[in-house]
């Protein structure tokens, strides 16, 4: 007892550590989570102290948060914050199998602000036994009934038959190697670090070489369903899709975008396995100002000197100028010689002198390139922009690509992730998701909302 | 006595894990537990003084058995043993075999006469083994090196997915052979093969 | 008096292991901080390392579905026995050797072979795929590590012509092998770095597998795991100041305290790649290796063959 | 530690072998109990070289060959189970009726 109290007390000095489940309406709060001192956000929910739920989650990502939940060690605890100061509850409402908000014992934030600390207290009353660890969400039954079927009891007859703990053997299938080996089905998402919020894959894996991947869910929910609770556009999203309808300023709408790339770096930076660099970038992200520029210049030059990122991302996630064709557009369309960009279209940025950022190779390397040089370039346009509006034409050129179009350059990308990720090693498709950045809210957003949006 | 005791420990070792190898399920614990095997005869060779052989062996072996049990993953259908499986064939007989070459073997070294040499205290057996390797036995060391390097060439030629005459998986023949093999025998080939066999008159 | 000096060597591999892991996490932090931009606070991370212990110890030992349960948790203890093992190979002094074996080369290169085993079993024991990747990566890499790191000690070995490590440390008295094989140490610590699956080479528990081999570890598995990773670490500096960097050799100064100097020159680099160097891509670093970094260290066998046939005119 | 006793230990890990190499189906274990085989001839080979030869090097020699022939073993078994499953999808012994390729 002497011994755990006097853990508890020492460990009260630790960040605390949490596993971040991010849902929609969380994007002004999520990036900048890693900043904060008080906080370790961790990669693994074994390593976890408390699920932190933000924003409000769809059926399907509220199941796999409670997957998740059940996957940490105890003591653990749930702290919640949603915009609106709901229970983030379920959207849509009308779904086919709706799910009630599953963590009974969570501890609800409202003030963003209050995020850190909340935190650390619920960590320290759980480490210190003043608090119980919250209990089990989902029912410890098997996938798929197999209990006692069979000679053994091993769920079918013979060596491979059956699903012995709920699930099928691996089956074989041919590799690259003219061999026939096993291959694992593996669903990786929707809170998988590496991976954007919310994306789902079922992936077929042998060794690390991935062979088959196809997306569960279809990218969109149907507009009739989002009727009630359709997420509202929060953050750099509600200032881009505000450029749709009325003039806005160019400087504002730059330095969103040059901020979006910078928070995107430092999340590439992170899965890179600099973390530490990421966080410095993190937070010349939120500290950036067009006048002083110079940060950014500084850090262009050290990624551009930086041998071991050339490494890991050239020749990787190749997107061939015919693929960057069938996109919107976007940074992604941009590195593979596509020069479409909306700005192009703005006379407000004709009289600024911009000319879009095009690079012809298509790989990991050059979505990285056009996005640092575009933060430079929006960081520049910001400052001789002035006071200059920008021309409402009904498309906006987003950090991701055009909004106001007929479909978002995120589900365009979803739907090429197939395609795009098999033959590749895992290390590689991880390398090319994230380089893709891809925003799921974006893709999961039809875009009739922004449409309605422009109209209201 | 310590050493007597350690000695007769990893001798226990050594044969426990050897025959849990032939016991356990999953085939990643077969795999180590027959590395477990080989590290405890290495520990027993270094408790001899054969310090560098018992060291190299655990050195190969650490490679080996990981290999193998990587293979045992990849080849096998429940590599993990979640299902109960036996494979075994004709175990009677070969309980049978593997009591008789136990009795024969420890017979011989119980009851044959060997000469009594320990080996002296104060000489550095593996300078003398380098020695020897390097000097009078130099021939022996380089037969072996050539036969690992044959063997590697060997490994290389028999696994590699293509060959002379196209990929192994379609059964690549060699032309000429194609055309003095029996009817009966191509004809088989050709069933159990969905590749179309090439017709002699194609390489005229 | 055999067996006190044993027993006095053993306890100093034991503080040398603890001191050694304590520093290697306060390295960490210190330049993880000073990269991050933050105020580098050297009192404060020297308590961060047991705050984290001790929250993670005070977190339960969590279990997946059917997973291989001894393996798993046999994997972090063995672990840190290899490292151990590989320590106590280095004399820390003139005589202060706890592994006293005539081949500590050999001794240190198969404890640091069977580092794969520990590192696979890690990974293939909790029956989850990400972490099952990581093993197989470490497989797939384990060979081009431990090739280059064998021969670059083989190499420093014929200076000496013993395998033992102690002679090897009395033959760099007039020139230390760093200077007469110029190839050994970088490739030894290149080595070294992917043997602890450290920085660059944190392939099996890269963040690109969200934690990989250790994704499913909790509690007090979680601990042994990262300080047996950080002993690993610190074996391979101690092995390399003895070797390459002429070991407890030094004026003035007794001869532990120019071994620990070595050691730590030699740990915190090792330590700070993590935030400069990103991760290599798995599939083309082998590639590196066996196509250069293997060439490579036989060029520096060859090159120190040819300097004993000089030398021994 | 007499030569008796060592000679008996690596007679049970043979024997262990031979039972494991005629007894499996699957080629990979197969080969394991050839290596078990070989373990124990390195076990009485080296025990024959520590207590019988004076320390005359020829002992260790031949567990140097016996090595070899481990890693011979082991290189040709691997290359062969690939190349058979290559051809014959085959992954034990049962399956191949013939060894004509």
């Amino acid at each position: 007892m002497g011994v755990k109290a006097a853990l508890a007390r020492l460990a009260a000095g630790a960040p605390a550590r949490c596993f971040a489940v991010v849902g929609a309406e969380a994007d002004e709060i999520a990036p900048w989570l890693r900043l904060d001192p008080e906080l370790a956000i961790v990669d693994s929910p074994r390593a976890a102290d408390v699920l932190l739920v933000l924003g409000r989650l769809d059926d399907e990502m509220l199941r796999a948060a409670a997957g998740v939940h059940d996957a940490m060690p105890p003591p653990r605890g749930v702290l919640s914050w949603s915009p609106r100061g709901e229970r983030p509850v379920s959207w849509p409402p009308g779904g086919e199998r709706p799910v009630s908000w599953p963590f009974t014992d969570d501890v609800r934030v409202d003030d963003p602000a209050q995020i850190p600390a909340a935190c650390r207290r619920l960590r320290d009353e759980l480490l210190s036994g003043r608090r119980a660890s919250s209990p089990d969400t989902l029912p410890d039954i098997d996938p798929a009934p197999w209990r006692g079927v069979g000679p053994f009891g091993q769920g079918g007859a013979g060596m491979t038959g059956g699903v012995p703990y709920g699930r099928p053997l691996a089956a074989r299938a041919d590799d690259r190697d003219g061999l026939k080996l096993d291959q694992i089905l593996v669903r990786v998402g929707p809170y998988l670090p590496p991976f954007p919020s919310g994306l789902v894959l079922d992936v077929k894996i042998q060794g690390d070489v991935i062979q088959e991947v196809s997306i569960p869910t279809p990218a969109a929910v149907a507009p009739d369903l989002m009727s009630a609770g359709a997420p509202s556009l929060t953050g750099e999203r509600a200032l881009f899709n505000a450029a749709l309808t009325q003039p806005v300023p160019v400087a504002d709408i730059e330095v969103a975008r040059a901020r979006h790339h910078l928070v995107w770096l430092a999340e590439a930076l992170r899965v890179s396995g600099l973390e530490a660099y990421g966080r410095r970038v993190l937070k010349l992200a939120r500290t950036m100002r067009p006048e002083a520029a110079e940060p950014v210049d500084d850090l262009s030059r050290w990624l551009r000197r930086n041998m071991s990122l050339r490494w890991g991302t050239r020749g990787v996630g190749m997107v061939s100028a015919s693929r960057a064709a069938a996109l919107p557009g976007g940074p992604v369309a941009r590195a593979a010689g596509d020069g479409r960009d909306a700005r192009s279209l703005d006379p407000a940025y004709g009289r600024l002198g911009f000319t879009p950022v095009v690079l012809e190779v298509g790989d990991a390397l050059a979505r990285w390139r056009v996005r640092i040089d575009e933060a430079q370039q929006a960081l520049a346009l910001a400052q001789r922009a002035g006071q200059s509006l920008t021309t409402p034409i009904g498309l906006v050129e987003g950090p991701c690509g055009p909004i106001g179009g007929d479909r978002s350059t995120s589900a365009a990308l979803v739907t090429m992730l197939p395609e795009l990720l098999v033959g590749m090693e895992w290390g590689d498709a991880v390398t090319t998701v994230v380089s893709l950045d891809i925003d799921m809210a974006e893709a999961a957003l039809p875009h009739d909302a922004a449409v309605a949006g422009r109209a209201s | 006595m310590i050493l007597n005791v350690t000695f007769w420990a990893f001798s226990a070792l050594a044969v426990f894990s050897g025959w849990r190898v032939f016991r356990a399920d999953s085939m990643v614990r077969a795999a180590y537990w027959l590395l477990v095997s080989f590290a405890a005869v290495g520990i027993i060779l270094v408790l001899l003084r054969a310090e560098f052989l018992g060291l190299i062996l655990i050195l190969m072996m650490g490679g080996e058995m990981t290999i193998m049990a990587v293979f045992m993953v990849a080849f096998m259908m429940n590599p993990a043993g979640l299902n109960p499986m036996t494979m075994v064939h004709r175990n009677s007989v070969a309980i049978v075999a593997g009591v008789v070459s136990f009795l024969a073997v420890a017979a011989l070294g119980l009851f044959a006469r060997f000469p009594v040499a320990r080996a002296p205290e104060g000489v550095d057996p593996t300078r003398k083994l380098g020695v020897e390797l390097l000097g009078n036995s130099m021939l022996v060391f380089q037969t072996a090196g050539v036969t690992l390097l044959a063997a590697m060439i060997a490994a290389i030629a028999i696994s590699s997915a293509r060959g002379r005459y196209g990929d192994a998986d379609q059964g690549s023949v060699e032309p000429d052979q194609m055309v003095t093999a029996p009817a009966g025998d191509v004809a088989a080939a050709a069933a159990h093969d969905p590749a179309p066999v090439t017709s002699p008159g194609a390489h005229q | 008096m055999n067996a006190l000096r044993v027993v006095i060597a053993v306890l100093s591999v034991g503080t040398v292991s603890v001191a050694g892991i304590y520093l290697a996490a306060w390295v960490d932090l210190l330049v993880g901080r000073a990269v991050a931009g933050l105020e580098v606070r050297p009192l404060d991370a020297l308590i961060a390392p047991l705050r984290w212990g001790a929250a993670t110890a005070l977190k339960a030992r969590t279990t997946t579905e059917r997973p291989d349960a001894e393996t798993w948790a046999l994997a972090p203890a063995l672990l840190a026995a290899l490292a151990a093992v590989g320590l106590a190979a280095v004399p820390l002094a003139p005589g202060l050797l706890a592994a006293d074996v005539a081949n500590g080369i050999v001794l240190f290169g198969a404890a640091m072979a069977l580092v794969v085993v520990a590192v696979f079993l890690q990974g293939w024991s909790p029956n989850s795929p990400l972490p099952m990747i990581g093993g197989y990566r470490f497989i797939a890499e384990g060979l081009s590590y431990e090739i280059p790191l064998a021969v670059v000690l083989i190499a420093a070995a014929l200076p000496a012509r013993s395998l033992a490590i102690a002679p090897i440390v009395t033959s760099q008295e007039h020139l230390w092998n760093i200077v007469r094989q110029p190839l050994g140490l970088p490739l030894y610590l290149m080595a070294g770095l992917g043997l602890a699956f450290w920085g660059p080479l944190a392939l099996p528990g890269g963040q690109d597998l969200a934690g990989g081999s250790s994704l499913e570890t909790s509690g007090v598995s979680r601990i042994l795991w990262r300080l047996a990773q950080l002993l690993v670490l610190v074996a391979v500096a101690a092995m390399g100041a003895a070797v390459f960097l002429g070991g407890w050799l030094g004026p003035l100064f007794p001869g532990a305290a120019w071994m620990i100097v070595k050691t730590v020159i030699l740990l915190v680099p090792l330590i700070a790649t993590r935030h400069f160097v990103a991760r290599v891509p798995t599939e083309r670093y082998v590639v590196v290796s066996w196509a250069i970094l293997i060439p490579l260290s036989l060029l520096d066998v060859f090159i120190a063959g040819i300097q004993a046939l000089v030398a021994a005119r | 530690m007499t030569l008796q006793a060592l000679l008996v230990v690596a007679a049970a890990i043979f024997g262990i072998g031979v039972y494991g190499a005629l007894s499996q189906q699957s080629f990979v274990m197969i080969m394991m109990g050839l290596e078990l085989m070989l373990n124990g001839t390195i076990l009485a080979g080296g025990s024959m070289w520590a207590l019988t030869t004076g320390g005359s090097p020829k002992g260790q020699m031949l567990v140097v060959v016996l090595m070899t022939v481990m890693a011979v073993e082991a290189a040709m078994g691997f290359a062969l189970v690939i190349g058979i499953y290559r051809v014959r999808k085959a992954d034990i012994t049962e399956k191949i009726k013939r060894l004509k390729g």
